[in-house]
């Protein structure tokens, strides 16, 4: 099916309203959209959304032979799925240029930054390696897939453990199913997060967004797809042209993109955790994706629209004057770095609790610092297991 | 050396000599017959040794600026010099930009590498090599790569195929007639994929669409085609009525500028210029067949078609060393080959090429 | 008597001229449902204008049933699954004359649903399943916004948001002639009534009445939003007495522009304002009306900041 | 083994922030409309550009601008040992990116419902296979007098450990990042940038510093063989 084609009138107004210091979801420009991730019944399986995009990643392994150029390192493997279902007009069965550049990136964030320690799958030296296939299926395609993909491959990676092997003295290999001996966590030690910004020109200005929507994407100019850790590393860069940019412009973007990707990789190593103590402490089996935690497109609008009513209702309250402090200038935001990392997060506290969301981007809670009554000691807790955790990972 | 240089010698050459290029580059003056020029310094460098009379600069680099005025006022208003992309230099209104330039910030830049002009204030650059771009008024071969509806799609060597309407040739049975259904329907046995037409070109539409005519008496009228499918023999008469015809295919800008673009050479060819680069040649038709229209499936002899054969290479030759082709230097080159006694398979050889041209472009300066 | 007013019935039906069955009993689901509205509460369109008053035959005005279904004449009767039986229907011993609209076939003296949906009834007993859809199907006489994709000879292709690209020719516009052409830019918006629309040829599109009037009908000038909708949406917004629609004009002046494809065109004299109206009507997409009118008017401020 | 020996020098004797060889050659063919060849150290690429011409695949056309495609591919043995095949998804990938750069460089607007085609073969690899395509096909464009914006010239630029190296081989790539910067040279702005391997933040900016200033250095490389190669061509255009 063919996609339906772009009128000049979207297109235009598109632009004008972005230059009018307005996305067509009254996100800010440097906001990214919200962020859920759910898991499945099995380790390794995640499903994330940001927004309406939806992304489903899979992890499984099995025994295989090493590489003789690498005979103490176990195998990765990823593979990007982008059918028709994810937007109708992909063609079924056929490489894309989408999935293509999808696959690049995926490969540059996890695979070539090493961000998984390889070595520790090695179940003998030359003989017997762990090989784990990663398999990132888009669900459905609402725009920047980039950093979907990479959430849902960082998390379900995460989230993976495989099952413990012995090796007997004369070198067989006995693998033991998951109810025998506690399976095996793998072990990732940075959290690569890819980060998509999206340029828009009308005359000279350049207007710098983050996350662009579908509709978004179809008619920028250009784009900036940024890889990269907590740690400050930048594990992937992709500007594939298509315009015009000042080296000035890029390179603020790649600085700005790091206090962003600290809040992502917050989000899915608590998102990860939580899921994980969850399974640890209820003796219950989970019971993998379920209706009530996976929401719908309208239950995320409907959410969306409650969002914005409760947020002017307290700004009312607060008596904070709109407008002006709420809306960024278009080319300010482009210039200079915003402070507003912190508070262009998705979730304003009032609402998060009564959200239908699953494990989602809480951690801001604490920070926003914003009254929200009942979730606050909540927010607590939650911040000192991030801490704790980061410690031990830190001491790793 | 990379394996795909091997079996190519000029490509060797002329790789190496660049590598071990002084930075030196010559520059032929006006004296020196331009057409000679870059012939004489591509030979010259291998045959070392200048034959021409002129004077030569060594290391006269030259700024390509547009509009310095600088070169200009040497040498002329209207002498070209050339642009490789520079950073602008004049401030024009974007009204007096021309071809190959566009206008950033209120400076004129060109957008392609190649010769300035300057006419009064209009700046143009022109590129070595384009596709055909296009005058109305032109001569062009282009041959069929669609039948549609009811025209013809023609590849002519432009960015878009030219089209050619039914209704802008002249139908069997008379020029003025209407054309009908049934037309529409035979359009296929009129001209097919892959017959090669001689048409002018009628209009250029606003997208750069070329339009197509071959109504005109320059292909030479013949009046009282007879039955159907003659139009077909008819066009392609001129070009393809015997079977011993070629077609050679240079770079448009190679094809000097000529109002006649058919020509019978005293060879006993008969070569059609296509202003986009298209040259074919075909035996020549006696006048008498030429306009009464016989069908002529006699044998052509070995000597016409060694002719055709020799001239086609000639073309070859002329255009691998960038000599403009006209009439004069095609029969100037045939001749000098059939002088130096070059077979006509030898004229493909690189060092008889380089030979003959030398020799075509000497001869031509006399 | 049965009237079957969907695909199949319109084929089999000799070629009504375009507008001139408006008045009963055919068009009933044009009227009611198809029709282009302008909503306008400032005065400046010059849509507005033309399309209220024009939208009839100048000498007629519109018929007295449309006055009725105007004001939102339209009943739910209930929910239906596909297979339901509507009612039961007898050509020869019932007497009540009923129009069936999309949805609904009719068998062996049986009414039944082929959809799921709300069946709703008009008050000129035209009956037709409500749903929730996506995908649009032609059907001749409807208004439709499409966007110029190609041009083609004398003609010029318009994607209408179905299967096929519809067509349309320089000469269905007011004033074309052969001479004074019409020249569309590929992108443009175009508002257009079918002329022809059946599963066997591709539509075409015209911007003409009978009177070769505009109607109202071209190209949609610069500016505004074109965004989707659910089908159903559009046809709860083309109605201009939609209390969400006069809600939202409450707060905002606004110049609306549906198509039975579900593309909607907003214009505001702000894009701000446009925004906002854009992602009100989009609420619609999840809510019920009366939820949406409710909201309106908190959500048009929270957006309007 | 250290990238860079004690006394500062690379293994193939360069000093880091020192170009490797280039060679290049517009014109090598006659058949395409433009072709080029470019040799920047062990790296060689072949490039040739199609088009300006009617579009082949009609659901692709734009009726605002030029359709640009690009395809690269490796020869078999480009790399020492036979790649299985000559196209895969890496190369898929590259081919877009060197489309996209020439979406910003080409005048599409020039050329409304055409096509250009791109075609690039990696006849040896050796580090900075990108950039190489990139400016064999800006020079092959050139030659076939596509209407540009400006030239475009690309280079890569790595660290090791602090020392920001210019124009890496592929063996120097191993060890470290390799980031590609493409750009134009007289406007200064960059047309494409490209990461592999991690690299820090901090360290970002001098690395891309670095290959711009290699841009430049190429560019006048580039340069100099266009004139070379108008120059050679003089009577063609003087005799009109």
């Amino acid at each position: 099916m063919k996609e339906v084609p772009l009128s000049t009138c979207e297109r235009t107004s598109l632009v004008s309203s972005i230059h009018a210091g307005l996305r067509y979801d009254h996100r800010k420009f440097m906001e990214v959209r919200d962020i859920t991730l759910n898991f499945g019944k099995d380790f390794g399986s995640c499903s994330a959304t940001l927004g309406e995009t939806r992304v489903l990643a899979q992890v499984t392994c099995e025994v295989v032979e090493p590489r003789p150029s690498r005979p103490n390192e176990g195998k990765l493997s990823i593979a990007v799925h982008l059918s028709p279902m994810a937007a109708p007009h992909l063609e079924p069965g056929r490489t894309n240029d989408i999935v293509d550049e999808l696959q690049q990136i995926l490969d540059r964030n996890i695979k070539e930054s090493r961000c998984l320690d390889l070595e520790s799958l090695c179940i003998q030296a030359e003989e017997s390696v762990w090989q784990l296939r990663l398999d990132v299926t888009v669900l459905n395609h609402a725009g920047n897939l980039g950093d979907a993909c990479n959430l849902a491959s960082v998390a379900a990676l995460r989230h993976f453990h495989r099952p413990d092997v012995t090796v007997e003295a004369d070198g067989r290999v006995t693998v033991h199913t998951l109810e025998e001996r506690q399976p095996i966590p793998t072990f990732m030690r940075k959290v690569p997060v890819c980060l998509t910004y999206a340029f828009f020109m009308e005359g000279e200005h350049c207007i710098t967004v983050m996350d662009p929507t579908e509709q978004e994407e179809r008619v920028m100019c250009g784009r900036l797809v940024v890889g990269l850790n907590p740690h400050g590393e930048i594990t992937s860069l992709l500007f594939p042209g298509r315009m015009m940019m000042e080296k000035e412009t890029l390179l603020s973007c790649i600085r700005k993109a790091f206090t962003k990707a600290k809040s992502v990789a917050e989000t899915v190593q608590q998102a990860v955790e939580d899921d994980l103590t969850q399974r640890k402490t209820v003796s219950v089996k989970p019971r993998g994706y379920e209706v009530k935690n996976l929401r719908s497109d309208t239950d995320y609008n409907r959410w969306l629209i409650d969002q914005r009513v409760d947020k002017r209702k307290l700004m009312i309250e607060e008596n904070v004057m709109p407008m002006e402090e709420e809306m960024q200038d278009p080319f300010e935001a482009n210039v200079q770095q915003p402070e507003d990392s912190e508070d262009s997060d998705v979730n304003p506290p009032a609402t998060s609790s009564k959200t239908p969301l699953g494990p989602s981007s809480h951690k801001k809670k604490k920070k926003e610092s914003v009254m929200a009554n009942g979730s606050e000691e909540e927010g607590d807790e939650e911040e000192e297991e991030v801490k704790s955790k980061l410690t031990a990972e830190d001491l790793l | 050396m990379t394996p795909y240089q091997q079996g190519n010698k000029s490509q060797v050459t002329v790789s190496s000599s660049s590598s071990s290029h002084p930075g030196v580059w010559l520059v032929a003056e006006l004296e020196v017959s331009e057409l000679v020029c870059a012939s004489v310094r591509r030979i010259a460098l291998h045959v070392n040794t200048a034959t021409t009379t002129g004077k030569l600069i060594f290391g006269a680099k030259r700024e390509a600026g547009l509009g310095t005025g600088e070169e200009g006022g040497k040498c002329g208003a209207y002498r070209p010099w050339w642009v490789c992309k520079r950073p602008p230099t004049s401030v024009l209104s974007p009204q007096e930009r021309g071809h190959g330039t566009y206008m950033e910030k209120g400076v004129q830049v060109a957008s392609v590498a190649g010769c300035v002009t300057r006419v009064n204030r209009l700046i143009t650059v022109t590129p070595l090599r384009q596709v055909y771009q296009g005058a109305v008024g032109d001569t062009v071969v282009g041959r069929i790569t669609r039948v549609q509806n009811n025209r013809w799609k023609v590849d002519v060597n432009s960015r878009l195929d030219a089209e050619l309407r039914l209704s802008n040739i002249q139908l069997p049975g008379g020029e003025q007639r209407r054309c009908s259904v049934e037309d529409e329907r035979d359009m296929r046995a009129l001209l097919t994929e892959g017959d090669l037409v001689c048409v002018e070109v009628q209009k250029i539409c606003d997208d750069g669409l070329l339009r197509l005519a071959a109504r005109s008496n320059k292909f030479g009228k013949v009046s009282d085609l007879h039955g159907q499918g003659s139009l077909a023999r008819y066009i392609t008469q001129q070009i393809q009525c015997l079977t011993a015809s070629t077609l050679v295919a240079v770079s448009p800008s190679l094809i000097a500028q000529d109002k006649q673009r058919m020509h019978d050479l005293p060879c006993g060819a008969r070569v059609v210029f296509g202003a986009n680069g298209y040259v074919y040649i075909t035996p020549t038709v006696p006048q008498e067949q030429a306009s009464t229209y016989i069908v002529n499936f006699e044998e052509v002899p070995v000597e016409v078609r060694k002719t055709i054969g020799r001239l086609r290479n000639c073309l070859k030759l002329l255009a691998h060393h960038s000599i403009m082709i006209s009439p004069t230097s095609v029969m100037t080159a045939y001749d000098t080959s059939i002088e130096l006694e070059f077979e006509v398979r030898d004229l493909l050889k690189l060092d008889v090429m380089q030979d003959v041209a030398l020799a075509a472009v000497q001869s031509m300066n006399k | 008597m049965v009237f079957a007013l969907g695909c199949d019935a319109l084929l089999t039906a000799p070629r009504p001229r375009l507008l001139a069955v408006l008045p009963p009993p055919a068009s009933a689901w044009a009227t009611c449902y198809t029709r282009l509205l302008v909503l306008n509460v400032t005065t400046f369109d010059l849509l507005a204008s033309t399309l209220t008053t024009r939208c009839y035959p100048p000498h007629r005005g519109p018929p007295e049933e449309d006055r009725v279904t105007q004001g939102g004449g339209v009943e739910a009767v209930r929910v239906v699954l596909p297979g339901d039986t509507v009612m039961h229907y007898n050509t020869e011993t019932s007497t009540e004359r009923i129009f069936l609209g999309p949805g609904l076939r009719w068998e062996d003296g049986m009414v039944r649903a082929a959809k799921p949906g709300l069946l709703k009834k008009t008050q000129r007993q035209l009956y037709f399943v409500d749903t929730h859809q996506k995908r649009y199907i032609p059907q001749r006489r409807e208004y439709v916004i499409g966007i110029v994709t190609k041009k083609k000879g004398d003609a010029h292709r318009v994607d209408i948001g179905c299967g096929e690209d519809a067509t349309i020719s320089y000469l269905s516009f007011e004033n074309a002639s052969k001479k004074t052409r019409r020249y569309l830019n590929l992108g443009d918006l175009l508002y257009g009534q079918l002329m022809v629309a059946n599963k066997d040829m591709e539509p075409e599109l015209v911007c003409i009445d009978i009177y070769d009037q505009a109607c109202g009908m071209g190209v949609l000038p610069p500016g505004g939003v074109l965004f989707n909708v659910s089908l159903h949406v559009a046809r709860e917004i083309i109605n201009p007495h939609s209390p969400f629609l006069l809600t939202m004009s409450q707060k905002v002046k606004y110049t609306l522009v549906v198509g039975m494809n579900g593309r909607v065109w907003v214009n505001t004299t702000h894009q701000k304002d446009t925004v906002a109206i854009m992602n009100c009507i989009l609420m619609l997409e999840h809510m019920s009306p009366e939820e949406a009118d409710g909201k309106a008017l908190r959500v048009l401020e929270a957006l309007m900041l | 083994m250290d990238v860079i020996s004690p006394e500062g020098l690379r293994q193939d004797g360069r000093t880091p922030t020192c170009l490797r060889d280039i060679s290049c050659r517009l014109g090598l063919y006659d058949r395409p409309n433009g072709s080029a060849y470019i040799e920047i150290g062990n790296t060689k690429v072949l490039a040739a550009v199609y088009g300006p011409r009617e579009v082949r695949s009609l659901s692709k056309q734009n009726l605002d601008e030029c359709v640009i495609q690009c395809e690269m591919s490796r020869i078999a043995a480009c790399q020492g040992e036979r790649v299985r095949r000559p196209r895969d998804q890496r190369t898929r990938a590259l081919s877009l990116q060197i489309a996209g750069v020439f979406h910003a460089a080409i005048r599409k607007t020039k050329y409304p419902g055409s096509q250009i085609d791109i075609y690039v073969q990696v006849l040896q690899a050796d580090g900075g296979v990108t950039s190489a395509c990139i400016n064999a096909s800006a020079l092959a464009l050139i030659h076939a007098g596509v209407e540009l914006m400006d030239y475009v010239v690309s280079c890569t630029a790595s660290i090791n450990k602090t020392t920001p190296i210019l124009d890496v081989t592929q063996q120097e790539s191993v060890t470290g990042c390799e980031v590609t910067v493409s750009m134009l040279p007289n406007k200064g702005s960059v047309v494409s940038l490209d990461c592999a391997h991690t690299l820090h933040l901090d360290q970002l900016d001098e690395v891309v510093d670095l290959a711009m200033e290699g841009c430049q250095q190429i560019y006048k490389v580039m340069s100099q063989e266009v004139e070379t190669y108008l120059q050679d061509k003089n009577a063609v255009m003087s005799h009109q």
